[in-house]
C-alpha cells in the first residue's frame, strides 16, 4: 500500500483494519542470486538498491535477529558529509544526496531533517584544519561554511562563550547535515525492498559460508543451507567473526560506542553541535530528547554496553560546552558494536573469495552512510566493480599504503 | 480553599512541622515527611498535568519513581528542573513547582484539541505522511511536531549548582532498604562486613512504610526505624539515603545521591548531587517491585491510581485521595489495599476482581464492600476527575458505580533492571507471573519482591539469608540468623492483560499515550519483535522508562502474535535505572574546570609582562606580549620577531615534553625509535631526531641531548609528550626488555627558556658571568651542558627553532619565574623582548621547520623534506612499512615554501593548491597550505605547504583556492627556508 | 571495569590506555608481509582476548591482560616486561 | 653571581570554609628523586639501599624509611625517594651512592607536596581517588600512584590518623587546589 495522507485518512475511517505488514516476513528459499548477510540499514539498503537500481529480483537479506537490531537501531541519528579526505567525502556526499530524496523515493517518512551540523573549533590549529576540511568539502561538491565566534553565537546563544576552559573560536557548518529517524530508515528500506520482491528473512543466523574452488556458493544458516551466486556481508560489529567463516582476517577491531538520550524536553537545540575540545556532540530529537554521545570506550568489546568513565567523559564535555543542560536528566544509555578499521575509514570491496563481497569497517560513520553504502555496495555486487564514489575504499589499501586516515592516528583502531 | 484529604492522625508525616509550597502559583500547606504528590493529594489536587500526545488530563498515578503522569517543573529560573516526578520530590518549605505540557493550565489546556484527531494520530502515523511536498517537512510539519514535543522545558541558563563525585568500596552493596534490604544489611553488618545501603527514598523502609503489618511484635514502620537505628550503630555500615543506584557496570555500580535537592538552595560548598561509583564485592538487589496497572477502556482518568499507591498515601502520608474508592484487581494484593484503605477510614465502594477464584480469606479483606468476581471495569467517565466506572460482571451485565477514585492492581513486576545491565536477561516465570533474573552480574543476589518473594515474611527471610551469604562470600563465615517474625499474608498474581469494553482508548503507556490499539496495529504491520514494537509505538520510552507499561505492552503483543510471553521476551533494560542529571555525571568538570590547567613556572611573570595566553593542550602558553600602545596582535608579534632577529628575545618553552633516558643501552634504544642514528652522539651534544609510528608515518620530532655517557634527555612536541612516553615505554617493556634503559618524564622538573637572537650570547654572559663559558669555541651549535651556579643546577642547550643564534636554558621549575625575570633583567640593556608562541611560529615558518600542522599523522619523513635522515644501516620502528608503494610515491605532496605573487596578499592555512589555470577538482588537487605567517623580514606573507612533487616545482606559479573564505590567490613555489638558508646565523 | 595491575593492585580501567592484541609479535623487519599482518590484521576474537593495557596514570607498566571481550570479565593481568624478558 | 628565588608549588594554599575537616600543609624544601633500577641490578640495589640507608627497598607499592629519607615504590623497579632532612645536593649524592645500580633523576621541583590530615580526609580523598583507602585496605606505608580529577598524583599514607602525603605535578597545583577546596569546603579546609 502506498503511504500518503489520503491512505491514512481512509484507514482512519476504516478503523485501521486495512494496514498490512510493512514488509513480508519471508521464509528462506533454497537459492538466491544474491544473499545479503545482515538485515541492518546497510544490508537492507543494498537489497533495496539492487532491486530498484540494478533490476535484480532474486535477493534475500538474512538477519540473525530482528531487522534493524544492529547499529541502525542504536545510534545518534546524524547525517553529514563533512569529511576531510576526498575518498570519504565522495561517498558520504553521495549518501547525503540520497538522504535528501529518500523519503519520496521509498515512500516512508524517515524524518530527514537538514537542520545543520556545526563542528566547533577552539584554537587556530583547529580552525586551519577545518578550513582545509571545508575547502575539501566544497571541492567534492558538499556544502560548508566556516564561521567565526560571532557566527556561532548567532546560531547558538546558549553555548558557553564566556567561562570556557577552551573558548569557542568558531565552527565549520554544514547546513545540509542533520538528523534522521533512524529506525524508520530500516523499516522504509525493508518495505521498499520487500515490495520489489526481496525476501527479508529474520531470525536467520549465518553460521558458515560455503566456498568451492575459491568461490562462494552459499551460506549455512540456523534455518538451513541457502545457495547463492553472490554473497554480500554487511554485518558491522561482527565483520571479523563472519569474515573468519571465509578464512579472512580483517584490519578491523570490534569496539563499543555508547550513546545517550535525555528525557523529553521542549525544543532548545535546533541543530547538531560537535564540541571541538572534548568528546561530545548533541542534537535534539523531534520527540524532545537530547541525543548525545562522544568517544568509543576504547577497548575491544562484543558486549553492546559500555562503562561509566566514558559516560562521565561525555557529560563533562557537555557541561563544558553548555552548562544549561546540567539539570536535564539522562534517560537511557546504550552501546553499539562498531567495526573500527585500522585507518578509520570503511571497506567496500571484493574479497579473495570470488562471489564474496565485504561492506565493513564503518567505525562510527555507518548510520549516515546508509543510503550511499547501500547504493555503492549494490553496484559492486551487481557490476563486480567498485562504484566511482567508493573506488578507493578497498581492502588492499592497507598493504599498498593508500590508507584513508582522516585523523592521522595510524593503525590504532581505538584512536579513530 | 479546597477540601483537605488529610487524615486527622496516622502516617509518618510530622504534623508539628507544617510546610508551605506553591503549585502553579497557588500556595498550599503540607508537612515534613510529605512528597509533593502526597501534599497535593492532601489538598485534593489530583489533576497535575496533561499527556504527551493527546493532552488528556492526567492525575497522580503512583507513589514512587514509576510515576508516568505527575511530572512537574520543580523550581524556576536557572534552577528549573523539568520532568520531575512529584511522587519523589521531598517537600520543603518554599518549594515551587508548576505543571507541564499544558496551556494555560492542566485544568484547561488548549492543545486538548489533539484528542479530536486521536483516531488519526495512532502509532507510526507520521511515518506514512508529511512527505509531500518534500520541502514542507522542515518548513512546516517538523516544526509543528517539535513544538509539541517534550514535556518540560530547560531554562536555557547555566546550571548554577555544583556536582561532585565520590568513590566507595565495600563488601556488600544493598540496593534498596525495604524489608529484604534491611534484613540483608543487618545480617551482613552484624557479621562485620563493610556494607553500604543505598535507598532512593528519604526514609528507609520501602513497603514497610506503607504497611500496617507487625514484625517482631512492632509495626512494620517501627521495625524499619529500629533496623535503621541498629545499622547506625555499626561502624562498618554506611547508609546512603536519597541515593538511587542507577546502574551496574563492569566492576562497579553507579549511584546518585540527591544531597541538597530537598533544600531550597544548596548551602555553600554543598553539591546539589553526588555521583557515587561503588566497587562492591557482593551486592544484594532488594529494589522491590512495581505494581502493574490494568489496561481497560478509559483507564487514564485522574483518580485512577495504582492500588498500592492509595495504600501508601493512606498509611505513610495520612492522605486518602478520594471519598469513594473502587478497587479493580487481578491479584490478592488489590484486596489488601482495599483492607488498608478501609482501615485508614476510606469508603470502599466496590472491589472488582477479574478472577473467579479468590480465597475466602482474601475476600474477607474487603470487609463490607460489594464484590464482583469474574468481572472487570469496562468503561469510565469523568473528564478532569473520575466520576463513574462501568463494571461488566461475569454474566456480561454492566452497571455504573459512582466513584472518584479507582485503585488498580494487576500484581507486581519485580524491579530487576539493574540485574540485567550486564547482559543478563529477564525470563518469564509462569508461576510468579513475572520476569525474574537468574544470570545476575558477578556477586549479585536478588532478594525480596525483586525476586518475586511477595510476602513480607518471605522478603525478610530471604533478605537476611542473602546478607548472610554475602558476608560468608567475603570470608566472614555464615552466621545463624535470628528469625524475623512477620504477620502472614497471601499473595498471588493472576494476570489478565487487556479488558474489552467501550471504544475508549485503553492506555498501556500513560505518558507516551500508547494504547492497546497501537500495540495491535504494530503487530498487524509486522512489528512482531518486542524491540520493534517499542521503537514503532514508543512504548516504554518515556521518563518512567516503561516501569508501568512494559510488561502489559509485551503481554498484549504476545496475545496479538499468538505467542507466549516467554517467547515474546522483554526489551533490554539499559542504564540508568532512574534518570540522572547530566550535570552529576560531569561533577566538578564543567565550564572552566572541564580539564586541569597547566601553568608554566613563568606564568605570573609573563602575565606581568603583558602576555595574552592561549591553550596548548592543557597548558596555557604566552601567545604574544602586548606592549603599550599596541592594539592588534600582528603588531605585537611582528615587533617580537624583529627583536629576536635583530637583538634578543626570550620565550618560555617549558611545555615541550622532556624525558630522561638513562642506562647503558640508551644509544641503541634511540637508534631503534628514531629514523636517524643516536648511538654516535657524543656526550655534550644535541641531535634532532624524527620518530615514526610502526605504520611508517611520522609520529613526532624533537631533539635529544646526551648529558653524560648514560644519561640523555629527549624533548618531544608539547602535544605529543604523553604519547611519546607511552610509545617509548612500549618499545622498552614489550619489544626490547633486554636493553638497559630507564626512563622518566622530567617535563615538570625543568623550566626551560629559549634565548634567541644575535645578542643571545651577550645576554647569557651577563646572566651567567664566569660561571660557564659559552663562547662559540667551547659551546658551539648543538652543544649541551649541565652545570651549577651556586646551589642551582642549570642546563644549557645550544639549539635554535628560530634560525638565530640561540640557546635554551633550563632550571628547576621552582626557579622558573626567577629565571625568566633574571633573563629580562640581564637583557635590559640589550632590549630583551619576551616573545610568545605566535612569534615562535613565525620564525619557524620563516626557517622552514615543520611543526604540528605538518606533523599531522598523515605525513611521512620524505613529505617533510626529512627523508635523507632515514638511516639505511639499521632497523627502526616504521622502517618496513614506510617503504610501501604509496609512501614512497614521488607524487606525494612534499614540503615547499610559498609566497604570494601579489606580495600584498595574505596566505591562509587550509587553502588547497592547484596548478595555475586548472579548475579545482578532486583529481587535480595538488596539496594544501599547512602554515602561514606574516614575515617581518620579507615584509609579506609567507607559507609552508605540502605540494605534489613540490621540490621540483620551485619557481612555479600555482593557485591557492580557499572557497570557505572566498580566497583565490596565485602563489610562487619557493624553498621552504626563507631566512638564512645557509644557516650562518645559528652557528654564529 | 577494574584491572588487577600486578604492581598497583585493582584499578579502574580509566587509568589505563589500550593498545589491542597482545598475541602479536613484532616480526623481523625484512619480512614485509609479516610486518603488514602485524600492523594491520587482527583476529578480533569473540570471547577471551589477550591485550595490551598501559597503566598510564599509575605505575607506567605495560600489562598483558586476559579479558573476555563478550562479558568484560578480566581474567588475568601480568607485566608485559616479565613475559617479554622471560 | 646568579641568585634565583625559589617559589614552592603550593604557595597559594589557603583555608576554605568553616571547620578543620581537612588540615593541609605544604611540605617545602624536600628533595625528591626518581630511582630506577638498572637492568639486572635489582637485588644489588636493594642490598645497597639496605646498607647505606638501612632501608628495606620495597618491592611493591609501599614506602619504607625514616622521616628523613623514604623509598616509595611507584612502579616495577621504580621508586620515588624523598628526603626532608635538608641535606644539600641530596639527589646528587644519592646518584653517586647508587651509581651503576640505579638511575637517579631529580624531581624535587617537578611536584608539589602536601601533607593532609583531618577527620574528613578520607571522605574528601574519596571524591577524587578511585582506590580503596580504608585502614584495612591501605594501611600506613601504602603508596598509590593514581589520579585525582584528571591529574596524576602519588599519595602515601604516613600514619593512621590518618595522615597522607600527596605529590602533584607542579604545573597543575592550581587545578589541584580547586579540587581540594571544592571537595573539602563542606567540612572546612584549614591551611597550615
Amino acid at each position: 500500500m502506498r503511504y500518503s495522507l489520503m491512505s491514512l485518512l481512509r484507514q482512519t475511517l476504516a478503523g485501521h483494519k486495512g494496514w498490512t505488514p510493512q514488509w513480508r516476513d519471508a521464509a528462506p528459499k533454497a537459492e538466491y542470486d544474491i544473499v545479503i548477510v545482515g538485515g541492518g540499514g546497510h544490508g537492507l539498503a543494498t537489497a533495496y538498491y539492487l532491486a530498484k537500481e540494478y533490476g535484480l529480483k532474486n535477493i534475500a537479506v538474512l538477519e540473525k535477529s530482528w531487522i534493524g537490531s544492529g547499529n541502525i537501531g542504536r545510534n545518534t541519528t546524524i547525517i553529514r558529509s563533512n569529511y576531510l579526505l576526498s575518498e570519504n567525502i565522495s561517498l558520504y556526499e553521495l549518501s547525503l544526496k540520497l538522504w535528501e530524496g529518500l523519503e519520496q523515493d521509498f515512500n516512508y517518512n524517515a524524518m530527514v531533517s537538514q537542520r545543520g551540523v556545526l563542528n566547533l573549533y577552539h584554537s587556530d590549529g583547529q580552525r586551519d584544519a577545518y578550513a582545509r576540511r571545508g575547502n575539501m568539502m566544497r571541492l567534492n561538491g558538499a556544502d560548508s561554511e566556516l564561521l567565526d565566534r560571532e557566527g556561532v553565537r548567532k546560531l547558538y546563544q546558549f553555548l558557553n562563550f564566556d567561562a570556557a576552559r577552551f573558548p569557542i573560536q568558531g565552527g565549520l557548518l554544514q547546513k545540509r547535515g542533520g538528523t534522521v529517524r533512524h529506525d524508520a530508515v530500516a523499516w522504509g528500506y525493508a518495505r521498499g525492498a520487500s515490495d520489489r520482491g526481496v525476501d527479508v528473512i529474520q531470525n536467520c543466523e549465518v553460521t558458515g559460508i560455503d566456498i568451492v574452488d575459491g568461490r562462494a556458493v552459499g551460506v549455512q544458516t540456523s534455518r538451513g543451507a541457502i545457495k547463492a551466486k553472490k554473497i554480500g556481508l554487511a554485518v558491522a560489529g561482527s565483520s571479523s567473526r563472519v569474515a573468519a567463516m571465509a578464512g579472512m582476517r580483517l584490519p578491523i577491531e570490534s569496539h563499543v560506542l555508547q550513546a545517550f538520550v535525555s528525557e523529553g524536553l521542549k525544543p532548545i537545540i535546533p541543530g547538531v553541535i560537535t564540541f571541538g575540545a572534548g568528546h561530545f556532540y548533541i542534537s535534539q530529537s523531534d520527540k524532545g530528547g537530547l541525543v548525545f554521545g562522544g568517544d568509543i570506550d576504547g577497548y575491544n568489546s562484543y558486549a553492546q554496553r559500555g562503562n561509566l568513565p566514558v559516560v562521565e567523559d561525555v557529560c563533562e564535555g557537555g557541561m563544558a560546552l553548555m552548562p544549561a543542560i546540567g539539570r536535564a536528566r539522562m534517560l537511557r544509555n546504550w552501546g553499539g558494536l562498531v567495526d573500527m578499521s585500522m585507518d578509520g575509514s570503511p571497506i567496500i570491496d571484493r574479497t579473495h573469495v570470488k562471489g564474496l563481497y565485504l561492506n565493513a569497517g564503518w567505525c562510527y560513520g555507518g548510520f549516515k552512510a546508509t543510503p550511499g553504502s547501500g547504493l555503492v555496495f549494490a553496484h559492486l555486487l551487481a557490476k563486480d566493480e567498485p562504484h566511482p564514489a567508493a573506488n578507493r575504499l578497498l581492502l588492499d589499501r592497507f598493504r599498498s599504503g593508500h590508507i584513508v586516515d582522516e585523523k592521522g592516528q595510524g593503525a590504532q583502531p581505538n584512536l579513530h | 480553599m479546597s477540601i483537605s484529604r488529610r487524615l486527622a492522625s496516622g502516617g509518618l508525616i510530622d504534623r508539628s512541622k507544617p510546610i508551605n509550597f506553591t503549585f502553579d502559583g497557588k500556595t498550599y500547606g503540607g508537612y515534613a515527611g510529605d512528597t509533593l504528590a502526597s501534599a497535593l493529594l492532601a489538598n485534593d489536587t489530583m489533576l497535575v498535568g496533561r499527556s504527551f500526545k493527546y493532552h488528556r488530563p492526567r492525575g497522580i498515578f503512583s507513589a514512587g519513581p514509576e510515576e508516568p503522569n505527575a511530572l512537574v517543573t520543580l523550581r524556576s529560573g536557572a534552577r528549573a528542573e523539568p520532568n520531575t516526578k512529584a511522587t519523589t520530590v521531598e517537600l520543603f518549605d518554599g518549594l515551587d513547582a508548576s505543571s507541564q505540557n499544558c496551556w494555560p493550565s492542566p485544568n484547561f489546556d488548549l492543545r486538548a484539541v489533539h484528542q479530536l484527531a486521536g483516531p488519526l494520530l495512532n502509532a507510526g502515523f507520521y511515518y506514512k505522511t508529511f512527505m509531500w511536498p518534500a520541502a514542507f517537512w522542515e518548513k512546516f510539519y517538523e516544526p509543528a511536531i517539535r513544538a509539541s514535543a517534550g514535556l518540560g522545558a530547560l531554562s536555557g541558563l547555566d546550571d548554577p549548582d555544583t556536582y561532585e563525585k565520590s568513590h566507595a568500596f565495600c563488601d556488600l552493596l544493598v540496593i534498596g532498604a525495604g524489608p529484604a534490604g534491611l534484613a540483608a544489611a543487618l545480617a551482613a553488618g552484624r557479621a562485620g562486613a563493610r556494607v553500604i545501603v543505598a535507598e532512593e527514598d528519604f526514609v528507609l523502609g520501602g513497603r514497610l512504610l506503607s504497611d500496617t503489618a507487625q514484625i517482631d511484635g512492632v509495626t512494620a514502620a517501627s521495625w524499619a526505624a529500629l533496623a535503621e537505628a541498629e545499622l547506625g550503630t555499626l561502624p562498618n555500615v554506611r547508609i546512603l539515603k536519597r541515593t538511587a543506584v542507577f546502574g551496574a557496570y563492569d566492576g562497579e555500580y553507579g549511584a546518585i545521591e540527591r544531597v541538597s535537592d530537598h533544600l531550597p538552595v544548596p548551602p555553600p560548598f554543598m553539591p546539589r548531587q553526588r555521583l557515587w561509583k561503588i566497587v562492591a564485592k557482593q551486592c544484594v538487589l532488594a529494589a522491590g517491585a512495581q505494581e502493574r496497572p490494568l489496561v481497560f477502556p478509559g483507564n487514564d482518568r485522574p483518580g485512577i491510581m495504582l492500588a498500592s499507591a492509595l495504600r501508601t498515601y493512606a498509611n505513610r502520608f495520612g492522605v486518602v485521595p478520594g471519598q469513594r474508592v473502587a478497587i479493580f484487581t487481578t491479584s490478592d494484593d488489590g484486596w489488601r489495599s482495599a483492607f488498608e484503605l478501609q482501615k485508614a477510614g476510606a469508603e470502599i465502594a466496590v472491589v472488582v476482581d477479574a478472577r473467579t477464584d479468590v480465597s475466602p480469606e482474601v475476600r474477607k479483606l474487603a470487609g463490607n464492600a460489594p464484590q464482583f468476581l469474574g468481572a472487570h471495569v469496562s468503561d469510565t467517565s469523568g473528564y478532569r476527575r473520575l466520576t463513574n466506572i462501568t463494571i461488566t460482571d461475569s454474566a456480561g451485565q454492566t452497571r455504573s458505580v459512582a466513584v472518584d477514585t479507582l485503585g488498580v492492581s494487576a500484581g507486581w513486576s519485580p524491579s530487576i533492571g539493574i540485574a540485567t545491565h550486564l547482559g543478563g536477561k529477564g525470563s518469564w516465570s509462569e508461576e510468579k507471573s513475572a520476569f525474574l533474573c537468574s544470570d545476575t552480574p558477578p556477586g549479585m543476589q536478588i532478594a525480596g519482591a525483586a525476586a518475586a518473594q511477595w510476602s513480607l515474611a518471605d522478603a525478610l527471610e530471604h533478605g537476611a539469608l542473602a546478607g548472610a551469604k554475602a558476608a560468608s562470600h567475603v570470608g566472614l563465615g555464615l552466621q545463624a540468623q535470628k528469625p524475623i517474625l512477620a504477620s502472614d499474608e497471601a499473595s498471588c498474581n493472576n494476570p489478565v492483560w487487556l479488558f474489552a469494553g467501550s471504544r475508549r482508548k485503553a492506555f498501556v503507556d500513560l505518558q507516551n499515550d500508547v494504547t492497546a490499539t497501537d500495540v495491535a496495529l504494530a503487530a498487524q504491520e509486522g512489528f512482531r519483535s518486542v524491540e520493534q514494537l517499542k521503537r514503532y509505538t514508543t512504548l516504554g520510552m518515556a521518563t518512567d522508562q516503561g516501569k508501568t507499561s512494559n510488561v502489559n505492552g509485551l503481554a498484549i503483543l504476545a496475545g496479538e502474535i499468538k505467542k507466549t510471553i516467554a517467547e515474546t521476551g522483554a526489551t533490554r533494560a539499559r542504564p540508568p535505572h532512574v534518570p540522572v542529571a547530566i550535570g552529576a555525571f560531569a561533577g566538578l568538570h564543567s565550564g572552566k574546570h572541564f580539564k586541569p590547567v597547566r601553568l608554566t613556572a613563568s606564568h605570573a611573570a609573563s602575565a606581568a609582562a603583558g602576555a595574552t595566553f592561549v591553550e596548548a593542550g592543557q597548558w596555557m602558553r604566552a601567545q604574544w606580549f602586548n606592549a603599550p600602545g599596541e592594539t592588534d596582535w600582528l603588531t605585537s608579534v611582528t615587533r617580537e620577531v624583529k627583536a629576536v632577529r635583530s637583538s634578543v628575545g626570550i620565550c618560555d618553552v617549558s611545555t615541550l615534553g622532556k624525558i630522561a633516558l638513562c642506562g647503558s643501552d640508551v644509544g641503541t634504544f634511540l637508534d631503534r625509535v628514531y629514523i636517524n642514528t643516536f648511538s654516535t652522539l657524543p656526550v655534550g651534544k644535541v641531535r634532532y631526531g624524527v620518530m615514526l609510528r610502526e605504520d611508517g608515518f611520522v609520529m613526532d620530532d624533537g631533539t635529544t641531548a646526551r648529558l653524560s655517557a648514560d644519561h640523555y634527555v629527549m624533548t618531544t612536541t608539547t602535544v605529543n609528550a604523553g604519547k611519546v612516553m607511552q610509545h617509548l615505554e612500549y618499545c622498552h617493556q614489550v619489544l626490547w626488555p633486554e636493553l638497559d634503559v630507564q626512563m622518566v618524564s622530567v617535563t615538570e622538573q625543568w623550566a626551560q627558556v629559549a634565548v634567541a637572537g644575535p645578542q643571545s650570547r651577550e645576554l647569557l654572559q651577563v646572566l651567567l658571568g664566569d660561571a660557564f663559558d659559552i663562547s662559540n669555541e667551547v659551546f658551539p651549535y648543538l652543544a649541551c651542558a649541565e652545570f651549577r651556579v651556586g646551589n642551582i643546577p642549570l642546563r644549557l642547550f645550544r639549539v635554535s627553532f628560530s634560525g638565530e643564534l640561540a640557546y635554551e636554558i633550563a632550571a628547576p621549575a621552582g626557579y622558573g619565574e626567577a629565571l625568566f625575570n633574571a633573563l629580562m633583567q640581564a637583557g635590559k640593556a640589550l632590549g630583551v623582548t619576551p616573545y610568545g608562541t605566535e612569534a615562535l611560529s613565525v620564525m619557524r615558518i620563516e626557517k622552514g621547520h615543520v611543526a604540528g600542522s605538518e606533523l599531522n599523522g598523515q605525513t611521512v619523513a620524505c613529505d617533510l623534506g626529512l627523508g635523507r635522515m632515514m638511516s639505511v644501516k639499521k632497523d627502526y620502528i616504521g622502517r618496513t612499512m614506510a617503504a610501501r608503494e604509496a609512501l614512497i610515491d614521488p607524487d606525494r605532496p612534499t614540503l615547499v615554501g610559498l609566497r604570494p605573487v601579489d606580495r600584498s596578499q595574505r596566505l591562509r592555512n587550509g587553502s588547497l593548491l592547484f596548478a595555475r589555470g586548472v579548475t579545482p577538482a578532486p583529481d587535480n588537487n595538488a596539496g594544501f597550505i599547512t602554515s602561514t605567517a606574516f614575515s617581518p623580514g620579507n615584509n609579506h606573507w609567507i607559507g609552508l605547504g605540502l605540494l605534489a612533487r613540490g621540490p621540483e616545482r620551485h619557481g612555479e606559479i600555482i593557485r591557492a583556492w580557499d572557497p570557505v573564505r572566498s580566497g583565490d590567490l596565485e602563489l610562487e613555489v619557493v624553498d621552504p627556508v626563507f631566512v638564512d638558508a645557509e644557516g650562518a646565523r645559528l652557528r654564529a | 571495569m577494574r584491572i588487577p595491575c600486578p604492581y598497583c593492585g585493582s584499578r579502574d580501567a580509566s587509568e589505563f590506555s589500550y593498545s589491542g592484541d597482545a598475541t602479536l609479535t613484532r616480526p623481523a623487519p625484512e619480512n614485509t608481509e609479516a610486518m603488514f599482518h602485524y600492523v594491520y590484521l587482527r583476529d578480533n576474537p569473540v570471547g577471551v582476548h589477550r591485550e595490551y593495557w598501559y597503566h598510564a596514570a599509575g605505575c607506567h607498566a605495560w600489562l598483558k591482560v586476559t579479558r573476555n571481550v563478550s562479558t568484560h570479565e578480566v581474567i588475568d593481568a601480568v607485566l608485559a616486561h616479565d613475559e617479554a624478558a622471560s | 653571581m646568579l641568585d634565583l628565588a625559589h617559589i614552592s608549588a603550593f604557595a597559594e594554599l589557603r583555608s576554605i570554609g568553616d571547620g578543620r575537616g581537612v588540615i593541609a600543609r605544604e611540605r617545602r624544601g624536600i628533595a625528591i628523586a626518581t630511582v630506577m633500577a638498572r637492568k639486572g641490578q635489582g637485588a644489588a640495589l636493594a642490598a645497597a639501599v639496605k646498607e647505606q640507608f638501612d632501608i628495606n627497598l620495597p618491592r611493591g607499592p609501599h614506602g619504607s624509611g625514616s622521616d628523613a629519607t623514604s623509598f616509595l615504590g611507584t612502579g616495577p623497579g621504580r621508586w620515588l625517594v624523598t628526603h626532608d632532612a635538608g641535606t644539600p645536593r641530596f639527589v646528587v649524592s644519592l646518584a653517586q651512592q647508587l651509581d651503576g645500580l640505579a638511575s637517579v633523576v631529580d624531581q624535587s621541583d617537578g611536584v608539589g607536596l602536601l601533607r593532609l590530615t583531618g577527620p574528613a580526609l578520607l571522605d574528601v580523598l574519596a571524591k577524587g581517588v578511585a582506590v580503596d583507602l580504608s585502614a584495612a585496605a591501605f594501611p600506613a606505608g601504602s603508596v598509590a600512584v593514581t589520579q585525582i580529577a584528571h591529574m596524576g598524583v602519588t599519595l602515601w599514607k604516613v600514619d593512621e590518623a590518618p595522615t597522607f602525603h600527596i605529590a602533584v605535578a607542579r604545573s597543575m597545583a592550581g587545578s589541584f587546589l580547586h579540587w581540594l577546596e571544592a571537595s573539602a569546603g563542606m567540612t572546612g579546609l584549614a591551611a597550615e
